[in-house]
């Protein structure tokens, strides 16, 4: 069952104006960079996008911002960008703001078939407002909805012919569950490897919830805080 | 003598137990690891997907796809794990966590926490905030008494949008250690040097003050 | 001549499709395995915790630690991954496995299924079985067309306790292939040299059958 | 944070009558056979155990069922045990069926905090009496609530000092649910290293799940249905 395409274009092909994605990553740490730029040149437009983050000016999905390509941000923290702040100020970008917590499991929700679930996160608060609350061990919870997306987009350390795939690190974050809420899946790979050549018993994400694979090409994995120690 | 920022972090160090695992926000919050008490073990989470948290990395060492949630590079201690997000927030929704540390712009009498949103502001979104509040049986809260503008952020009731309801369980100052129990704040300790007298002045919400208010001792 | 289980099994694997992923139940679905045909790769699920299910293993080489969910010594393929019983689940409920095939007591005309309780007999549980009728786009029953009774197992309506309400798409039986639709049995095939008039009175539920109904190409 | 006790009787200690109990494996496979072991020796009585099966007559928790310690069985499949069915059917036994993919969905819940969750299995069977329905997507759907557990016993491949675990193929199965959902968690493993043997990127239960490890003195690891091809 080989899922391999070989460029970005070919995998991302079928992605049009309007579109929900679902964009992997945690700030620019685990992004799909190689899609990401593909998205750009694609030039498509109206695009709603589900990622925890929004990147920064000039990486990650802040490459779509500048080219006005989102219509909606669905996140738990954005910020960190000049254009993005510009955009929403003035009413050209929607932002739903999401516990990230509640994000994370709303997505596994839409994979898992779950369509909804209550949680503590957010009562009382303006994430609240519209939403039934109930009470569980004397505590009140409110419901959530699962969510899913046209496309997943995701980004994977290693992965095999046969969509599974193998993260690193804290590069993992909401890959996996993207990876199981978009109707098709899309997954960049640093090293591309034959199926067998993983141990079934380390995947992270099984195959079954990757439509499309391929090896990107670069990764400039930026670093957005760099905190060090002197060597001494 | 007020404390600084390592002082308050210091003190809520001493809160720390054995065996616990301890998730710390962003700003003085991280500043705790510093401090951890000789003698215990505490394990730290960071909700992006990792336990077991480490000092940063050596300069020249530092790992992209390696980072906590403040999107700091860092390094892992042995026994660390990684995990993703959904994981991440089971543990902490699930009160595997034994403590969060976070800071605040407003702490109210009756436990709500106001850390998010200032309407009017640019919002940045609560990330994985009201996760932590709502779901952590121990909530201990870092910050400065007042705001920039002198404003006591001690109140009786929270004026910015909420991150959490009736969840904050202590507060630490640079002033004061307050406990919050049946509507009330209660004042625990004061700073070294710091009267009664201020911490009254300070605090806007109701606050019980006993008879003798002992310093904290940060030795 | 009525088919016998591998022959049902048989008929049912020409509805694989390439790139399926595929959930056997136990009996006759299980034999399905045999039967891929040519030119065509799907995967096999099994919900206690693998995907890419091999043939069982040579004698001496059987590992306790890897089974499928019905408690057999299996391989496993290249590419094969194990997860657990919630991420199992998740692909089952989440509808990434596009065929389920199962056995059943009875099936009625409205796609209802009742395969795991017969009141007053012991009762052994569902498994997954509620979980995959219930989640399933594509579900086919494999089952012999009558009970050890002689009695119709295509009911109008299902007399024992269900496992999953208007979920079959279709039932392979030795003798037809039906499709349920707008709460009717559609005969779509006959089991070579089994007559239409067979059928029809071996079937207790609403049948349609159309004038002409082609035999089932076995080769 | 080292959580290894020396033996079964020290990891199970604090086990009484009348408490709930998660035991993880799927069939005879992945069940924690040093720790039922203990549990038989210290006799404990009227106990609920939640396990996705009861083992055989003389094996997994067949051994508390023939010692009549156990009061309620909440699984998902049953019987190939002739006692079990003799105390079922004498009503000295309560059992209570779940679909598989509810109590496993359960079980996670009752771990992550998440109260209930809608699921479409069991709409319009005897599984959902009493339980609230809703319609989500066209689809029926019922309400079903989380699971937790005094003690839940697990039983991993490998474990370090600190609790982190790693099951092997599929002995996975119910354990790493079960160990998020028990209030206090014992882990028997094969093998039992120091922390920072295992990759952290390789981790299937995190330590934080688990409150005490120790090393089965010997598995058994018996075969339920031995199902083999002729080597020719």
């Amino acid at each position: 069952m080989n899922k391999v395409v070989k460029n970005p274009a070919l995998a991302l092909a079928g992605i049009t104006d309007g579109m929900t994605l679902m964009v992997g990553g945690f700030g620019l740490c685990g992004i799909p960079e190689n899609s990401i730029a593909q998205l750009v040149q694609m030039g498509v437009k109206n695009l709603t996008c589900i990622s925890n983050n929004a990147g920064v000016d000039d990486f990650g999905l802040g490459l779509l911002l500048q080219g006005k390509q989102v219509k909606k941000m669905i996140s738990s923290y954005v910020g960190e960008n000049d254009e993005f702040e510009r955009q929403m100020l003035s009413g050209e970008l929607e932002v739903g703001l999401i516990p990230q917590g509640s994000l994370a499991e709303r997505c596994r929700a839409g994979g898992a078939g779950i369509p909804a679930f209550f949680t503590p996160a957010g009562y009382g608060t303006e994430v609240a407002e519209g939403k039934e609350v109930r009470m569980f061990n004397g505590k009140p919870h409110i419901l959530e909805s699962a969510l899913t997306a046209d496309y997943a987009i995701v980004k994977a350390w290693k992965g095999d012919t046969e969509g599974n795939l193998i993260y690193k690190a804290t590069a993992r974050n909401f890959n996996p569950m993207m990876a199981m809420a978009g109707k098709i899946t899309i997954a960049e790979v640093e090293e591309l490897v034959p199926a067998g050549t993983l141990d079934p018993n380390q995947i992270h994400t099984p195959g079954i919830f990757v439509q499309r694979i391929f090896k990107g090409e670069k990764f400039e994995k930026r670093i957005e805080q760099r905190t060090v120690r002197p060597k001494n | 003598m007020a404390l600084d920022k390592n002082g308050i972090a210091k003190r809520i160090a001493q809160e720390l137990q054995d065996g616990w695992y301890v998730n710390l926000g962003i700003g003085i919050p991280t500043l705790v690891a510093n401090y951890i008490p000789e003698g215990i073990e505490v394990e730290f989470q960071s909700e992006n997907g990792v336990l077991g948290m480490g000092p940063f990395p050596f300069d020249g060492e530092e790992d992209p796809d390696l980072i906590n949630a403040g999107k700091q590079t860092i390094t892992t201690r042995d026994g660390a794990s990684f995990f993703d997000s959904a994981t991440s927030f089971a543990m902490i929704r699930g009160q595997h966590v034994q403590l969060t540390v976070l800071g605040a712009m407003e702490v109210s009498q009756n436990g709500d926490i106001a850390n998010w949103k200032i309407p009017g502001k640019m919002v940045k979104g609560m990330g994985g905030a009201m996760d932590l509040v709502a779901s952590a049986e121990n909530i201990i809260v870092a910050m400065m008494h007042r705001n920039k503008a002198g404003e006591s952020k001690i109140l009786k009731a929270c004026t910015l949008p909420l991150t959490g309801v009736g969840c904050v369980k202590k507060v630490v100052t640079e002033l004061a250690v307050m406990e919050i129990k049946e509507g009330k704040f209660y004042l625990l300790e004061r700073a070294p040097g710091v009267s009664v007298e201020e911490i009254i002045a300070k605090t806007e919400g109701d606050l019980v003050v006993p008879d003798i208010v002992p310093e904290m001792n940060l030795n």
